[in-house]
């Protein structure tokens, strides 16, 4: 079967992909640049969709990865850019741990992530075999990112990737899930996003900032 | 179709209040929705007592021993809560922290989060009850930051992002799940995250993808359910909502996302064939336990303190299933009824209580028999049964963990002998002082909705000396469900 | 046969009122010769007990029925005592109403009376003393039961007569164990009957008296039955003394016919001279000892009986 | 047996008519609802009414006793699903049953001229609390499943609670009344876990099926300790005391009573239950701990109790003492049975019962004293009393009876329940161990000792309330108690003196229960005006003989005495060696009092004292004294979790990015678990 070969190959090197957009998001500093990526890593998302739909030929398939095109490569970096804007938070201030250390650790979650996906990527009936170990590695680097950042929309950006991720292992592992799921998840992601936006200004008009720092002050003194 | 109606009405209501909110008999229809749901819940209910479990809708929704009371028990702390807002929000709103949009906003999200709630107890489908879960979280931000003030937009904020993390993960568990059941279902279409289905074959689905997605399953659920040390969001949560959302997200959304972790525990127990996920929520429940009596030792905010509790007493739940067998489970679910019912009344009175003393610092109030023996001998039974204290109810569930575990486990006793004495101890005598003394506040302007409180307090002390026969059959045939 | 035995009752009981003055005058007497002053009359002390019933009473302003009262009950007490304690005849209908420990708690009844009605006046002395004799008691107590414990141990029976039928039956030779506690019980004996070394009955120096301290508001009939019961106290005691360790002569059940009781009697007032003698010499020889010292002594009461008990135990006698 | 014709037909329904009675106090607590705040219905309906009930209760459990019956089972239609109320009523809860009634009876009618209106808990709900209290020690004693026991248990602790709090403005009294329910609660958790190891396994939670339970020596001897630590806090075993010398004093006296006289028998009740009906093996090693427990609490609450400024807190600490002369008799049975000497462990059993009672009976009545004293007065420092018996001759004569009663002196009931004990001590060296047989008998040493010091003790209370003179003018409006409480206080000096006088009575009660429990009993065929508990030739008593005795004595000296000399009679000025200006300061304070026992237990102690110096204008003197274990136990514990809450205090650091970690970490260890 040389074509699903092929497209076996793609779907492997558009994973790959989505992993290096993941470990760029870790490096990057400027908040722009990363919302840059974040629609780039939309964009693959929606590519590799679109060729497991195919190839599984799935017409519901085409309709979430539709949806993917439509939020999270037009509309969310969109309203992210707008914001940043608005908000004047361009820069990222220094990380909490510098950029080398959180590559390192990021590298070890990477082999972690494959090593937990090699069984079961053995038993995938999928033709996309060892996409799941990437899906959870992307995971991983998500979450070492909202860790890592100090800035509220930087945060929100690693929320969003994380989302990627799952969307990710979804369509690869799974040829999706069902239609009403991804439906509602999506629409979970909408309505979270724009609570967000809400957010961002109120936290702005109290704290007239979107620095982490100042949400430290419920703690146990 | 009463499961429908349950589904619809309160959904209805949102968009009712979306409109009518701010109107002035916004509470009011707000309680009367909450009422009508009660009421089309006892008319499932009574259908299950006639018919048994039920399913519906191509098997998407369904009705077992296990969610039925669980349905009951949402439905009715609703609609208290509902009552006892009435007049709540109407004081926060003379005393200038609220306005009437904000008052629309809450309205129609709590109807909105009653909605979720019920989705995420009645549906069958795990991915659905995923949905629902994020739901209710999305629902019950914007009620956490209603105040607009810096420490509510803080919680909410940390609210927001643990639990949509931790959402996320649970998400990942599912599509595992899914993965594994396809290989067992099937991909055909909706049939394959089904609970009831995938408990049909759990023999068959394959051990390892379980376990990992049992995994992210509890630490997504788990951080809903505040299982230390996913708990961080939790007390600010509650210290810093309005209080009848403290008391629902006490009283039920713990319940419904621990309700979530024990499904997902069922299919993997069956399917990993090990006590593995037990032994998991042992752990768990014992760690938030003792870490939440001491953490309640040093609280100075009284409903910071009684977050807290929520979380120890999450953990003496989530240690009962844990344990499993039948007595266990028992005693678990028993626990979810009176602690919820319990944790709510608590709730309603504290809000009232620091109302009238306008601080939610303890140290601020006093005295409060003297000023209203209502609140006063309320809050100080309420802390009462809370802390295991027969004839409250509390007590029976603990009376049976307790006895189970120095048999089935003898080596977690004393760590719960600890954590039910310290937390006895931060508890009592912080909430000795509120009650008794000396005080010269003044009286609430509006006199207080206490009729809930004590309601609840009165089932609560009915449940420890007589359960009725129904309940006794559902829990058990529960406990069966969940084995273990 | 019953009558009879009561009438024997009813006599000893005449016979331990009658001579306590005598034994204690005897006392003075000897330690007089002791210490070679010229000694008092054998009878003074009727003669002061009949001077006193004269007089009339001066009773403080504001002292409570309690206060009058308890010389009757303190010579109520020590009279029960006399008709319990085996001194001439074991078969006595009373001996049955109490074992030694109850004995012990007779005495400790009247302890008590005493040092309420001292108290009861309210002033300095007599709460002082009431305090001390109160501490005596606990001090002396301990040693007292052990001592009883060793008598137990030897006749498997704290009812005096008991004791007394077994070391008749047993012959009379003399347990290692015993010896301990006579010395033990001896020097109870003296701290409980405020005698020297832990009270001096002749002194009039404040600060160092217990008894006298105790007494100080009594006067006349009231101060007459209070000396008498503490000479029957004495009397007591040294009639424990001899049914515990020396019961040579006394009538034991069976063998006490009217022969066998004057014998007895002889027998008894032998005794007491002999230990009026050994008392006068001990006070003598001793001096006073501070109040607190107190404890080390009774400690080493203490300390002999329970020797006694373990070398008991341990020869297994 | 005692009464040969009894009605059967009653007999047989003691159990139904007791819960009657039981239903009876609850509905007369929310009657006293009906009326919370008007003094005189509670007073002259509610309470009158409570005491009545109480004494048909008693004379209920009594006729159960003489009946015979070795035990009447029910089960009610409450509890559990699978688990309903057991209850079941034996020998040995109808010996508690007949306490419970016997002194409730005297408690109740003088609290029904007791209680007056004050700030605090309205009259109406102290009343309904007061009834509950009642009735859930009832229940207790009947229970026959651990989780009725345990509801009615903490039921118990908790209406007692509200009682002690009664005057919450007062914050000592706050102070007091958590730390005695925090005791309390500690003390249940240890009791429930000892019936989680008793349980024969699912939903068999009653008594019957923990009879038959075999356990392991491991997990018997965990059951019984974890029972002794359980009991012995409710009842106050030294070092779990702590709670006891504050609460008894912060309670109206009537609930002092209550509480010193019946709720810490419960706890004795209990641990009999537990030791001899629910454990079917005892080790000899259990009778030692207990017997030591209970020596050293008796020692050190007398002593304490010596040193005692405040007559509440004094008689606090009596109670310890006597709490632990039970568990002396307790640990002497539980050794005698362990080593197979049934007759012997009747023996010891009986005095700890039978001094169960007294105690119940001269405590209450004590505490009752305190509080007539209280309400003349407003006076609980010692310091500040003085010379009452001239005030208030009622309270005075009664309170002397119960004074000499609890000083252990025949012929009254507390030396009964003593001499039985060291009656029981005498036979220790027959134990076939060869240090115990040499060791045991110096407890009875030690308890001759506690004995001698509680009639010291009790002088000392008597002597500086009621006798000396005023030390505080104010003392001189004091009044005597009104006719309620004159009524309750001369039914329990009554108590004390019947069975002080007729002990035989006693004996047969308990004689029921150690048959029931030891399959023997002391020797019970003396007639019944003495008593030999082993054999007439080895040892007797006869309080009556006592009594007759020194009366007859008392009144033919008088007699003689007006007949040959005269009754003329000078008042005068007390003598004191001629001291002329005499004061009432000069009198022995309680301080001085105590001071020989400071001196010579000095160790037991942690003192702080201000002594005058010669230059003082005016030179005062103040001792106080604490309790050493306060500092060295519990203060501690304290610290500890303080510091403890501190260090988890700072998982909560408030920055978002580590509680992502937190759970990140979480998720990672998870999956490496299960990997």
């Amino acid at each position: 079967m040389h074509r699903s070969q092929l497209i076996a190959e793609s779907l492997n090197l558009l994973a790959a992909s989505l992993l290096l957009i993941s470990f760029a998001m870790l490096s990057r500093r400027r908040t722009q640049r990363l919302i840059t990526l974040f629609a780039w890593q939309g964009a693959v998302l929606f590519l590799s969709t679109i060729l497991v739909a195919y190839s599984a030929g799935l017409t519901e398939l085409y309709a979430s990865a539709a949806l993917t095109l439509l939020l999270k490569v037009i509309v969310l970096p969109w309203i992210l850019h707008r914001l940043v804007r608005k908000l004047g938070a361009q820069w990222d201030s220094e990380p909490l741990v510098n950029i080398p250390t959180t590559m390192l650790v990021g590298l070890a979650l990477v082999i972690f992530a494959f090593g937990l996906a090699q069984p079961i990527s053995q038993m995938a009936t999928t033709i996309t075999r060892n996409t799941i170990g990437i899906a959870l590695a992307v995971i991983f680097l998500a979450f070492l990112m909202m860790i890592t950042r100090r800035k509220a929309i930087t945060q929100v950006i690693g929320f969003l990737a994380m989302e990627n991720g799952l969307f990710f292992a979804a369509t690869s592992a799974t040829y999706g899930m069902p239609m009403v799921i991804e439906l509602g998840i999506a629409l979970d992601l909408l309505v979270g996003f724009f609570i967000l936006g809400i957010f961002f200004f109120q936290i702005r008009e109290q704290f007239d900032s979107l620095d982490l720092s100042h949400l430290e002050s419920l703690r146990e003194e | 179709m009463d499961l429908l109606t349950v589904l619809a009405l309160p959904l209805l209501g949102a968009l009712l209040l979306a409109w009518f909110g701010s109107h002035r008999f916004a509470a009011e229809l707000n309680a009367g929705v909450s009422c009508a749901t009660l009421i089309a819940v006892a008319f499932l209910v009574l259908h299950v007592l006639r018919g048994g479990p039920l399913l519906a809708i191509h098997e998407q929704f369904f009705v077992d021993s296990f969610n039925v009371f669980l349905v009951a028990l949402t439905a009715f702390v609703g609609f208290t809560t509902a009552l006892f807002s009435r007049p709540y929000m109407r004081i926060e709103e003379q005393r200038g922290r609220l306005n009437a949009k904000r008052l629309r906003l809450y309205h129609s999200m709590y109807q909105l989060f009653m909605a979720a709630m019920f989705l995420a107890l009645l549906t069958n489908n795990m991915g659905l009850l995923w949905v629902a879960m994020e739901a209710a979280t999305l629902s019950t931000v914007l009620l956490v930051s209603l105040y607009r003030t810096r420490a509510s937009l803080e919680a909410a904020w940390k609210y927001f992002i643990l639990c949509g993390v931790g959402i996320a993960q649970a998400l990942f568990g599912t599509i595992l799940l899914y993965f594994a059941a396809e290989r067992a279902l099937g991909s055909e279409g909706m049939t394959a995250l089904l609970w009831t289905h995938l408990n049909s074959v759990k023999g068959q689905l394959e051990p390892r993808v379980l376990g990992l997605a049992f995994v992210f399953l509890l630490v997504g659920y788990g951080t809903k359910v505040g299982l230390a040390p996913l708990h961080n969001w939790l007390p600010d949560a509650h210290a810093e909502g309005p209080t009848p959302v403290s008391a629902v997200l006490s009283g039920l959304l713990l319940n419904v996302a621990l309700y979530a972790v024990i499904r997902s525990k069922v299919l993997v127990e069956g399917s990993i064939g090990s006590y593995l996920p037990g032994h998991m929520l042992m752990v768990f429940g014992l760690l938030s336990a003792l870490l939440g009596a001491f953490f309640l030792w040093r609280q100075r905010d009284i409903k910071r303190l009684f977050g807290y509790s929520s979380i120890e007493h999450m953990g003496i739940i989530t240690f009962a299933f844990g344990i499993g067998g039948p007595i266990a489970n028992f005693a678990a679910l028993l626990h979810m009824t009176v602690h919820s019912l319990t944790k709510s009344s608590i709730f309603f009175t504290a809000g009232h209580a620091s109302q009238t003393a306008d601080t939610q610092q303890m140290d601020g109030i006093r005295g409060l028999v003297s000023i209203s023996p209502t609140i006063g001998w309320g809050l100080m039974l309420g802390s009462l049964a809370i802390l295991g204290m027969p004839p409250f109810g509390v007590f029976a569930s603990e009376f049976l963990v307790l006895t189970t575990a120095m048999r089935e486990h003898p080596w977690t006793t004393p760590w719960l002998l600890i954590a039910l004495g310290v937390a006895f101890a931060a508890i009592f005598r912080k909430v000795q002082p509120m009650v008794f003394g000396e005080s010269d506040a003044p009286p609430l302007p509006h006199s207080p909705a206490l009729v809930p409180v004590f309601v609840h307090l009165a089932l609560v002390l009915m449940l420890g000396v007589y359960i009725p026969l129904a309940l006794a059959d559902w829990y058990r045939a529960a406990a069966q469900l969940i084995g273990g | 046969m019953k009558t009879l035995t009561f009438v024997r009752q009813f006599g000893e009981v005449l016979l331990a009122i009658a001579i306590a003055p005598l034994f204690a005058g005897w006392i003075a007497q000897c330690r007089a010769w002791l210490q070679n002053r010229s000694a008092p009359p054998l009878v003074q002390p009727y003669r002061m007990l009949r001077k006193l019933f004269q007089k009339d009473v001066a009773l403080a302003a504001d002292a409570s029925r309690l206060f009058r009262a308890t010389p009757y009950v303190l010579f109520g007490t020590m009279v029960l005592a006399a008709a319990i304690i085996p001194s001439i005849a074991t078969d006595l209908p009373f001996a049955q109403a109490a074992d030694a420990i109850a004995l012990i708690g007779l005495f400790a009844t009247a302890r008590v009376f005493l040092s309420l009605a001292a108290m009861d006046i309210g002033t300095a002395f007599g709460s002082m003393g009431a305090r001390r004799d109160m501490m005596i008691g606990f001090l002396a107590e301990p040693a007292l039961l052990m001592v009883l414990f060793n008598a137990f141990l030897f006749s498997g029976s704290t009812a005096l007569p008991g004791v007394v039928e077994a070391s008749a039956t047993h012959g009379s030779f003399i347990d290692p164990s015993l010896i301990f506690a006579a010395i033990a019980f001896l020097m109870v004996l003296l701290a409980e009957n405020a005698r020297i070394p832990i009270d001096n009955p002749a002194t009039h120096l404040e600060l160092t008296m217990i008894h006298e301290a105790m007494v100080l508001e009594y006067s006349a009939r009231h101060l007459a039955l209070v000396e008498w019961s503490s000479d029957l106290k004495l009397l007591n005691y040294a009639c424990i003394g001899f049914a515990l360790f020396l019961p040579w002569g006394i009538a034991t059940h069976g063998a006490d016919g009217t022969a066998a009781l004057a014998l007895a009697a002889v027998a008894l007032l032998a005794k007491l001279v002999v230990a009026g003698g050994i008392f006068a010499l001990i006070e003598s020889l001793s001096a006073k000892l501070r109040i607190f010292r107190a404890p080390e002594y009774l400690a080493t009461a203490f300390l002999l009986a329970v020797l006694g008990l373990l070398v008991h135990l341990l020869l297994g006698a | 047996m005692l009464i040969a014709p009894i009605d059967r037909s009653l007999t047989n329904h003691c159990l139904t008519l007791l819960l009657l009675l039981v239903a009876a106090w609850i509905a007369l607590g929310l009657i006293g609802l009906l009326r919370p705040h008007s003094v005189r219905f509670v007073a002259h309906v509610v309470f009158p009414l409570g005491s009545i009930t109480c004494l048909a209760f008693g004379a209920l459990a009594a006729l159960f006793l003489v009946s015979g019956h070795l035990a009447e089972v029910m089960t009610l239609p409450l509890g559990l699903p699978n688990l309903p109320f057991h209850i079941r009523l034996d020998p040995l809860s109808g010996f508690f049953l007949l306490l419970l009634g016997l002194v409730a009876a005297g408690i109740s009618t003088f609290a029904a001229g007791y209680f007056r209106s004050g700030q605090g808990t309205a009259p109406g709900l102290l009343c309904l609390q007061y009834h509950v209290f009642l009735a859930s020690m009832a229940l207790v004693v009947l229970a026959d499943d651990a989780y009725f026991f345990m509801v009615a248990w903490e039921t118990m602790a908790l209406s007692s609670y509200f009682l002690v709090t009664a005057q919450h403005r007062i914050p000592e009294i706050r102070r007091a009344g958590f730390l005695y329910l925090l005791m309390a609660h500690m003390g249940a958790l240890c009791i429930l876990l000892s019936f989680g190891v008793l349980q024969g396994g699912r939903w068999q939670f009653t008594f019957d099926t923990m009879r038959g339970a075999p356990l392991s020596p491991f997990w018997a001897s965990a059951a019984f300790l974890l029972a002794l630590i359980g009991f012995g806090a409710k009842a106050g075993l030294v070092p779990l005391h702590v709670w006891l010398p504050e609460a008894h004093p912060a309670a109206p006296s009537p609930v002092s009573a209550l509480m010193s006289g019946l709720m810490l028998k419960t706890a004795i009740y209990g641990i009999l239950r537990v030791a001899f009906d629910l454990l079917h093996v005892r080790f000899w090693w259990w009778g030692v701990l207990t017997l030591g427990v209970g020596l050293f609490s008796s020692l050190f609450g007398a002593i304490f109790a010596a040193v005692q400024t405040d007559m509440k807190r004094l008689l606090a600490y009596s109670s310890i003492e006597n709490i632990g002369i039970i568990f002396t008799g307790i640990g002497l049975a539980i050794l005698f049975a362990a080593c197979g000497l049934p007759l012997f462990a009747a023996l010891a059993l009986t005095a700890a019962l039978v001094h169960s009672l007294n105690h119940s009976l001269f405590k209450s009545l004590l505490f009752l004293a305190t509080g007539s004293v209280l309400h003349a007065t407003n006076q609980r420092s010692l310091g500040k009393l003085g010379g009452l018996i001239r005030r208030m001759p009622w309270v005075a004569t009664l309170a002397l009876l119960g004074t000499l009663a609890i000083a252990g002196l025949p012929p009254l009931n507390g030396f009964v329940s003593e001499w039985l004990l060291l009656q029981s001590f005498l036979f220790t060296p027959q134990i076939p161990h060869p240090f115990l047989s040499m060791l045991i008998p110096l407890g009875a040493a030690l308890v001759a000792l506690t004995a001698a010091l509680a009639a010291y003790v009790m002088v000392k209370f008597y002597g500086i309330i009621f006798l000396g003179q005023h030390r505080e003018p104010s003392l001189v409006h004091a009044h005597d108690a009104d006719w309620m409480e004159r009524i309750g206080l001369a039914w329990l000096a009554l108590g004390c003196v019947v069975i002080g006088v007729m002990p035989q009575f006693a004996l047969r009660a308990a004689g029921t229960v150690t048959a029931d429990l030891l399959g023997r009993t002391v020797n019970l065929t003396s007639p019944f005006w003495w008593i030999a508990p082993v054999t007439p030739k080895q040892a007797s008593y006869s309080g009556l003989v006592f009594l007759a005795g020194i009366a007859g004595v008392l009144v033919l000296a008088f007699g003689m005495v007006r007949i040959l000399a005269h009754g003329r009679i000078r008042r005068t000025a007390p003598w004191d060696c001629g001291y002329p200006w005499q004061t009432s300061r000069m009198q022995d304070t309680a301080e001085g009092f105590g001071q020989p026992v400071r001196h010579m237990f000095g160790t037991f102690f942690r003192m702080q004292r201000e002594l005058p110096t010669p230059t003082d204008a005016e030179p005062h003197y103040r001792v106080q004294v604490e309790d050493r274990l306060w500092r060295t136990l519990y203060l501690p514990i304290a610290r500890g979790v303080q510091r403890l809450a501190d260090w988890i205090g700072l998982l909560q650091g408030g920055r978002l990015a580590v509680y992502l970690l937190y759970s990140f970490l979480t998720l990672i260890a998870l999956l490496v678990f299960v990997l």
